[in-house]
């Protein structure tokens, strides 16, 4: 029988109420339990970084009489200004920029709603690791990398219509859900995940751009579908040398006369598979590997339209190893490579004899396996 | 089955005085108390059988490796309980005798002994929680603890209950309300009182003996 | 941030296009009526998949059976025992030993014709069918772990070495392919809620318990693209966890597996052990 | 559906009432946006930043006498330069015949340390510097960057060529500036990078060719170089002044910083020890 | 609290109308507390089948009010709450006051002879405890995150703050526990009444069938409530201080945890008894109309006594076919199979003791007559169709389709709540004094009884072809798109039983102060509560009557020509 400590008893009694409990050590899995005190309101609002001029000249031919061009702001360089109040422009250390005002009640019905709907793969506080993300590959976004894949902007950040577009649409063949909840709550969400981006870094860094989706230029192919495919091609295994990541649907002689390499050079081994590449995801601190797809094969995340994976190639895919071709390579090129992907997944996709008919006679006849 | 046939009516005046129990109304009170004590059985009941599926998750029981509440104190809490049950139901059982006020004397000493031990149990149950909280298992460290704080967390909340009903009866036989010609109240709250202990009984045997 | 919304309601039901509503609703539900429509579940692709169609019609035919009787019983005395002037009841009780033997064979025979032949044939169907999971030793048996998440499915086949946890495991999100004619055995469990596997034409449902194994399985008998459905409330998106059973031929399956198990080996990280999601087979 | 479920027409048009304001907040006039709620804009610091108000005279380079000079040494046994595989891209390998080792680790025979950035951290608060106008020239030649570690100042420019019959993608892995990905094919024209933000050892890598590595340093005043072959290094001339200069290697991190104080005309010398 | 003392008439308006101790007030208060909250289930329930029909449309008429920010539109997360709360609500918080609150306070001391129940403040106490629930439930349908949305069963973890982490979790679970106390006080209130205050004569066996109905609906009240009180309080618990009863170690992460599955036993050992809660009192209720109306006794009376009382017993050791798809044992499933059926035996006993009744009788087709025989009709389908969710073989199909859902529907809601609609007819004059108008009765029961049928059938329909239930959108999956008509169609003919109710509003609206007064017995019926006064005096009996006949005793050949029908007081002729 242990001592008994007077003070043991004094305290004892008041705990003879229902005792809320003390927080244990932290375990190694966050979610070994349930979570508890989860915070659903956001005190403070929150001033979060706006696309460019030519954003507002867009809204302003949307929204007319809300937004009016002001030579004299910004220093004389000229800006918008709303007359909601929502946008303002703003210099810090000499960089003019917009800023977005996301009020503490707009942050809570976003906050709210991120709790319902969102946290239960993207984290309670939005770091990427919630219950249902757990040994997810691809990993959910984690909101505090600031970094997205499918966004299709050429600028560091999405702005709100690009991030919708993602929302709305989903990613196809991971667990994001094409969420058709309302505007208003999806754009709320929006705001709280923007809030989310730590100090000085994502749309709280005045250096940081904020873009729109790429424009979709007017397809120079679209009645000359078939030699689209045959210069998509062209590039895919030449100047952009696609294969090196992805796929190479081509033997190696192929390879070898598109590339008008000497005789005999070989290309890297399994070219017919695509190679395993690093990205900046990170689950639990651990930055995870990203597998680039095999068009024929994989499912694509951000649409498989001639339009959509225009925009793709030509914003890159964010934190992984696919950079953005625009500018590297013309409008035309971009187009003709689309078209030839969208051949290759129209034509083999789940279609399990056409492929293995496609992707077995390359592998017999070139000498890589 | 009331077997008076035709009953007139009292005069419409207010009845102030609550006239003394009869027997059919003792009967009835306690029928009422056994069924209540009857469903709060079923309510235990399924806590305990929730607590007996749960056991069985926990490959040795109790769990060796991490502070468990010590079995002594729980075992002095048992007999402390018991006896209080005893002194009540003596208490009790005082009032039910054909004797003058002389017996209600003896109620009220009987029945202040009763609810002492019971305070001295809720004391002793609290330093089990106690020592536990600072060993720092509380009921989020696992399924032993949730299992020990919240089942004793919900007798806890009925002894509680169980002891605001003694104080009534007490405070009630000292202002007349209660006493020999009108006992039910006394007697059934004495019944919850046996009911909690057998409560806890289960409880202890379940944590600290089997 | 409860009451204090500060979108103040809009008063829409002034307008007038509310008002209009109800009226609305009448039109399209009859235009609805017209588009491409199915009543039943579509033809069973398992081959237990019979089993459950038979049983249902079966119930159908006696207890419509029963059913007629109940309605001509209620109609009749509503027509020909209404209440007129000088109209008065049969006095009975029930009480007579007729009436409760009458009444004792009446249950007897309902409760043989209704209930007694329907279980027989279901316990029938159990013990040959849907709690007959396959032996997994057996190599013909295409074992599959599920892991159920909040609006999504993942799948674990073993890929072409039939062992879980090694890097040629396939896994995919959404999407299962299996062979045909040979029987699928499922371990399932979930990382958060309780969903449930609903494959309605293969008639196959269990529900997948986080912290638990739950064991079921089907064979596949027709080729082809089939649905899979979440049968269990897990949330918002209950209605959207939905994902598509791709039904190969023994060949084509064969090529599809060494496929899928190359690009997995190509794509596994050896040292990202969180991804690795597994547990050993449960029997 | 979490708020006002059954707002019901009394008590929510009661409560709105005497709710919070309206949509935004209308920001304070002029500078930088703010919110009458209080909460000023996210005015980030960013280490290099606005000069202070008082005093700041514009730095020439003629100001700067004093000269501050040293070496970087690497002490333990230097890691065994390691063949790089360049298979992947046929045209590397046809570049790099005799193949290439990795140059991550440089260290001479003496021990000197090759490739660390010596830069001022502080003591030139007391100047406001202006970006130089010609670029920082990155190269990308044999499947390789050279130089392999090179420094910049806060608004100057990166600029990236690719004089490789090969595409190589320009990627950056900054914390605090603009992280860029651009791909260049071969004969492309070169990629401007622009960063402003102090923030010292950049990765840059290529996608399509893992072992290629680079790092930039970025600082917001001229006093930076990099170590020779030798190890050797000296810093542009500085004002006189007390300073503390600091170095860092791409693998083995940063060595421990030293504190000098020197007069107009004086030459110092340093030295820095890095370990594995 | 003795029964021969009548408590002084009271006196102040509180005591008269708000704090009662008089049974008949406190029925009225729970009628009128039953139907405001069907009232409000029924407006969600029509809520739901728009949302359905026509997804992402805006709702009608209040959808701009109760929805601002979405536009009227009905987001995922308001769907879930509205098919929560409307289970919740139409089970707790619309029947069992409308119908054992109600029913049970108005005609058990009246049809026994009683004067009032024994313990009347604890009958007070019960309606209180009822109206705190209400609260609590109302109230938390403004919490942030909105009222609870996991369905009515609020199976863990997704009732845990693993699946839903705002508070509305919570205060559902403290209001179903409240709800479940005042049932509790209520059934020992019931069960001692009918044990103790029989009136001389009033043997077992001369009670009506409804006292019957609501004696045994309080047993299993009694016995099976703790039960999910229970469940509720370790739910609490796990919610708000972190136990993890139900919080299960995931199979990867190893640790020791609990088990969501035995929430689903608690639930389901208590939810069982809880439908036959619910149907027993309109068990009753029909036996005694088909009788009254048909001017014919009961046909098998103790048959029918015996097949209600083999019903609540068993009802308890039924309950595993709700968990055939979770992975039960195969001896646990199979058993529970067998025992579902012959449950299904003391019902279809009961049940052709009905017709028997209307066999030969010389039927008076007033509305509460119309309502019996409507239940009659109904229950058969749904009784039959639960041949189907008993057999493993098709339930594993057809578990949480909308065949289930259009079952429960029919046995539920449309009996009981077809038995609640008679007995209120019937019972209306002697509550309040007035007729209700039979021509406003009978069009409010055939235009709610053909698309009620109609809503339900479909659903079976719906059901067979593999809908699942509890979805917000069935045309996002690929499989389900071609179901949509069948949605249509339900939701038309649900809004046409919506739009039936207001009939019913209209009629109990006008009837209660504006009604033909009505006379002492309107109906002709014999039982003891038809020979006093209307409205019924504060003590109901000036004397205690004897009673000295059945219940039943109509066209007894004893009785002469003229008159078919005899109070149980009087003396059987001869």
């Amino acid at each position: 029988m242990r001592g008994i400590s007077w003070q043991g008893l004094a305290v004892a009694f008041g705990a003879l109420g229902l005792l809320t409990s003390l927080q244990t050590s932290e375990d190694e899995n966050p979610h070994a339990r349930a979570p508890r005190d989860v915070s659903l309101v956001v005190t403070e609002g929150a001033w979060l970084r706006a696309p460019g001029a030519d954003w507002f000249a867009q809204r302003a031919k949307a929204e007319p009489g809300r937004f009016t061009h002001d030579a004299t702001a910004a220093g004389g360089a000229g800006g918008w200004v709303d007359s909601h109040g929502e946008y303002s422009l703003s210099e810090i250390e000499g960089e003019w920029a917009y800023w977005q005002w996301a009020s503490a009640e707009r942050l809570t019905d976003g906050r709210q709603d991120f709790v319902q709907f969102c946290s239960s793969c993207h984290g309670l506080n939005g770091d990427g690791y919630g219950r249902s993300g757990q040994h997810l590959r691809p990993t959910p976004r984690s909101f505090q990398q600031n970094k997205f894949k499918f966004t299709k902007v050429t600028a560091d950040l999405p702005s709100d219509e690009a991030l919708l577009s993602v929302i709305k649409r989903g990613l196809a063949g991971t667990p994001m859900l094409p969420w058709d909840l309302s505007d208003v709550q999806l754009l709320d969400i929006i705001q709280y995940i923007k809030s989310l981006s730590p100090e000085e870094s994502g749309w709280r860094d005045v250096y940081s751009q904020v873009g729109d989706a790429i424009e979709v230029t007017e397809d120079p192919w679209t009645d000359t579908k078939e030699r689209a495919i045959v210069r998509g091609r062209e590039i895919y295994h030449g100047a952009a040398s696609c294969h090196l990541c992805h796929p190479g649907y081509v033997t190696n002689e192929e390879l070898r006369v598109i590339r008008k390499d000497p005789e005999g050079t070989t290309y890297r081994e399994n070219l017919t598979y695509p190679a395993l590449k690093d990205s900046e995801y990170e689950v639990l601190g651990r930055a995870t590997k990203v597998m680039p797809p095999d068009f024929t094969w994989h499912q694509m995340r951000a649409g498989t339209t001639t339009a959509d994976l225009f925009q793709t190639i030509a914003s890159g895919i964010k934190g992984t190893a696919m950079p953005q071709w625009k500018g590297a390579i013309s409008d035309e090129d971009l187009w003709a490579l689309a078209h030839y992907v969208e051949n290759l997944i129209v034509s083999y996709k789940d279609q399990p004899a056409a492929r293995s008919a496609f992707m077995g006679g390359l592998r017999v006849s070139g000498d890589n396996k | 089955m009331n077997t008076t046939g035709v009953i007139e009516l009292h005069g419409d005046g207010p009845v102030n005085q609550a006239p003394p129990e009869t027997g059919r109304d003792r009967v009835n009170a306690t029928l009422g108390m056994i069924l209540f004590i009857g469903s709060w059985t079923m309510a235990f009941g399924t806590l305990f059988l929730s607590f007996l599926v749960l056991r069985d998750k926990i490959a040795v029981w109790p769990p060796a490796g991490i502070a468990l509440p010590s079995a002594p104190i729980a075992g002095l809490a048992t007999l402390v309980l018991a006896a209080s049950s005893v002194f009540v139901e003596r208490g009790s059982r005082s009032l039910s005798l054909d004797a003058g006020s002389g017996r209600k004397a003896s109620f009220s000493a009987l029945w202040i002994t009763g609810m002492l031990l019971g305070l001295g149990f809720a004391l002793l149950q609290a330093w089990l929680w106690y020592d536990l909280i600072l060993a720092g298992r509380t009921q989020t460290s696992g399924l032993y603890e949730s299992l020990f704080f919240g089942l004793t967390w919900v007798h806890a909340a009925h002894v509680v209950v169980g002891l605001f009903l003694l104080v009534w009866a007490l405070v009630g036989s000292k202002l007349g309300r209660y006493g020999p010609e009108r006992r039910s109240f006394v007697s059934n709250a004495a019944l919850f009182w046996h009911f909690v202990g057998i409560v806890w009984l289960f409880l202890f045997l379940g944590f600290f003996v089997f | 941030m409860s009451m204090l919304s500060t979108s103040t309601p809009s008063f829409a039901f002034l307008r007038s296009r509310w008002l209009g509503c109800p009226l609305a609703l009448m039109l399209t539900s009859t235009w609805a009526l017209a588009q491409d429509k199915r009543w039943g579940p579509g033809e069973p692709a398992s081959d237990y998949g019979y089993r459950f169609g038979e049983l249902f019609w079966l119930i159908t035919t006696l207890v419509s059976v029963a059913f007629a009787l109940v309605v001509v019983l209620l109609i009749v005395p509503m027509l020909r025992d209404r209440a007129r002037p000088g109209h008065r009841a049969s006095f009975d009780h029930g009480k007579s030993l007729h009436d409760k033997r009458l009444t004792a064979v009446i249950s007897i025979i309902t409760f043989i014709v209704l209930d007694a032949w329907v279980l027989v044939i279901a316990m029938k169907d159990l013990r040959e069918a849907y709690w007959a999971i396959p032996a997994a030793k057996d190599p013909q048996t295409y074992k599959v772990e599920v892991l159920a998440q909040q609006w999504a499915w993942s799948f674990r086949a073993a890929g072409v070495d039939g062992e879980f946890g090694t890097p040629d495991d396939i896994l995919t999100t959404n999407e299962l392919v299996v062979p045909k004619d040979r029987p699928v055995s499922f371990n399932l469990t979930s990382k958060d809620v309780i969903h449930s596997l609903f494959l309605p034409e293969m008639r196959m449902k269990k529900d997948l318990n986080p912290g638990a194994i739950n064991l079921a399985w089907f064979k596949p008998v027709v080729e082809g693209e089939f649905s899979i459905l979440c049968a269990e409330l897990c949330g918002f998106a209950h209605y959207q966890m939905f994902g598509k059973l791709r039904v190969l031929e023994q060949g084509q399956f064969n090529e599809w597996e060494a496929e899928a198990s190359q690009l997995a080996s190509t794509a596994f990280d050896a040292d990202d052990t969180e991804g690795h999601w597994a547990w050993d087979w449960q029997e | 559906m979490r708020t006002s479920f059954f707002a019901l027409v009394l008590s929510s048009s009661v409560l709105t009432a005497c709710g919070g304001g309206g949509e935004a907040p209308a920001p304070p006039p002029g500078g930088g946006p703010g919110s009458s709620s209080g909460t000023q804009a996210p005015a980030n610091s960013g280490s290099g930043g606005a000069a202070q108000a008082a005093g700041p005279t514009a730095w020439s380079d003629s100001a700067g006498t004093a000269t501050v000079s040293g070496s970087a040494s690497f002490k333990g046994e230097a890691p065994a330069p390691v063949q790089i595989a360049m298979d992947s891209d046929p045209k590397c390998v046809e570049m790099n015949s005799d193949g290439v080792t990795d140059g991550s680790v440089l260290v001479d025979a003496a021990g000197g340390l090759q490739n660390v950035f010596v830069y001022v951290s502080n003591g030139t608060d007391a100047w406001t510097f202006t970006a130089p106008e010609e670029p920082v020239v990155l190269d990308q030649v044999g499947c390789n960057y050279t130089p392999r570690v090179v420094g910049m100042m806060t608004g100057q420019a990166l600029r990236v060529k690719n004089s490789d019959p090969t595409v190589h993608n320009v990627h950056t892995y900054p914390r605090k500036n603009r992280a860029s990905n651009v791909s260049q094919p071969a004969g492309s024209k070169a990629l401007d990078i622009e960063m402003n933000r102090g923030e010292v050892l950049v990765a840059v890598k290529c996608d399509m060719h893992s072992w290629m590595q680079a790092r930039v340093g970025i600082v917001d005043h001229p006093f930076f170089t990099v170590t020779a072959a030798d190890g050797s290094f000296t810093l542009p001339k500085l004002p006189a002044g007390d300073y503390t200069i600091s170095a860092e290697h791409e693998v083995f991190g940063k060595a421990s910083k030293q504190t000098i104080t020197i007069g107009d005309g004086e030459a110092q010398s340093i030295s820095f020890e890095f370990s594995k | 609290m003795s029964s021969d003392h009548i408590h002084p008439e009271p006196t102040t308006f509180l005591r008269k109308h708000v704090f009662s101790i008089d049974h008949k007030v406190i029925a009225k208060q729970f009628l009128w507390f039953g139907l405001i909250w069907l009232g409000i289930g029924g407006i969600m329930a029509m809520m739901l089948r728009w949302q359905l029909a026509n997804p992402g449309v805006p709702v009608p008429l209040i959808g701009g009010l109760l929805f601002p920010r979405t536009g009227g539109v009905i987001d995922p997360a308001t769907y879930n709450t509205l098919f929560t709360m409307h289970g919740t609500i139409m089970i707790f918080l619309g029947l069992t006051p409308a119908m054992i609150g109600a029913l049970g306070n108005w005609c058990i001391p009246l049809m026994i002879g009683a004067r009032d129940m024994i313990f009347p403040t604890l009958n007070m106490l019960s309606f209180w405890a009822m109206f705190l629930g209400g609260a609590v439930g109302f109230y938390s349908l403004f919490v942030p995150l909105g009222a609870t949305e996991v369905g009515w069963t609020g199976y863990p973890t997704l009732s845990t703050t693993v699946g839903a982490v705002g508070q509305g979790e919570t205060l559902w679970a403290i209001a179903v526990f409240l709800i479940g106390a005042s049932s509790i006080m209520g059934g020992i209130n019931y069960i001692t009444t009918v044990i103790r205050l029989r009136c001389p004569g009033m043997t077992w066996m001369r009670m009506p069938l409804t006292v019957w109905g609501l004696f045994l609906t309080s047993i299993l009240n009694v016995l099976f409530i703790p039960v999910i009180g229970s469940a509720m309080i370790i739910l609490v618990l796990d919610r708000v201080f972190g136990t993890s009863f139900y919080v299960p170690a995931s199979i990867m992460s190893g640790g020791t945890g609990g088990d969501p599955i035995l929430y689903q036993h608690l639930f389901w050992i208590f939810g069982h008894p809880e439908v036959y809660i619910l149907i027993l009192p309109a068990w009753g209720v029909v036996c005694d109309l088909l009788s009254f109306f048909a001017r014919k006794p009961a046909f098998g009376y103790r048959t029918s006594v015996g097949a209600m009382v083999v019903v609540t017993v068993l009802s308890a050791l039924v309950y595993g076919h709700h968990m055939f798809t979770t992975g039960l044992s195969a001896m646990l499933g199979e058993s529970f199979m067998l025992l579902t059926m012959i449950i299904s035996v003391p019902a279809e006993i009961l049940f052709f003791n009905w017709l028997h009744t209307l066999w030969k009788g010389s039927l008076r087709l007033t509305t509460p007559m119309l309502f019996a025989m409507g239940v009659i009709f109904v229950f058969g389908l749904g009784g039959l169709t639960g041949i189907y969710c008993a057999t493993i073989g098709t339930d594993i199909f057809l578990h949480d389709t909308y065949f289930i859902v259009g079952h429960f529907h029919l046995t539920m809601a449309a009996s009981a709540l077809f038995g609640t609609f008679g007995a209120i007819y019937f019972w209306f004059p002697k509550m309040f004094g007035r007729m209700m108008s039979e021509r406003l009765g009978k069009l409010h029961f055939w235009l709610s009884f053909f698309p009620l049928v109609l809503v339900f059938c479909i659903m079976f329909i719906s059901g067979y072809a593999g809908m699942p239930r509890r979805y917000y959108d069935h045309t996002s999956a690929e499989y389900l798109r071609p179901l949509q008509h069948l949605n249509v169609a339900t939701t038309v003919s649900a809004f046409l039983l919506g739009v039936a109710q207001f009939i019913f509003v209209f009629n109990f609206i006008k009837s209660r102060w504006w009604g033909k007064t009505a006379p002492q017995n309107p109906w002709d019926v014999g039982t003891v509560d038809w020979t006093i006064a209307t409205p019924v005096p504060h003590y109901n009996f000036k004397t205690i009557p004897v009673v000295r006949c059945g219940p039943h005793e109509f066209s007894n050949p004893v009785l002469g020509p003229d008159t078919d029908w005899i109070y149980q007081t009087e003396e059987l002729p001869g």
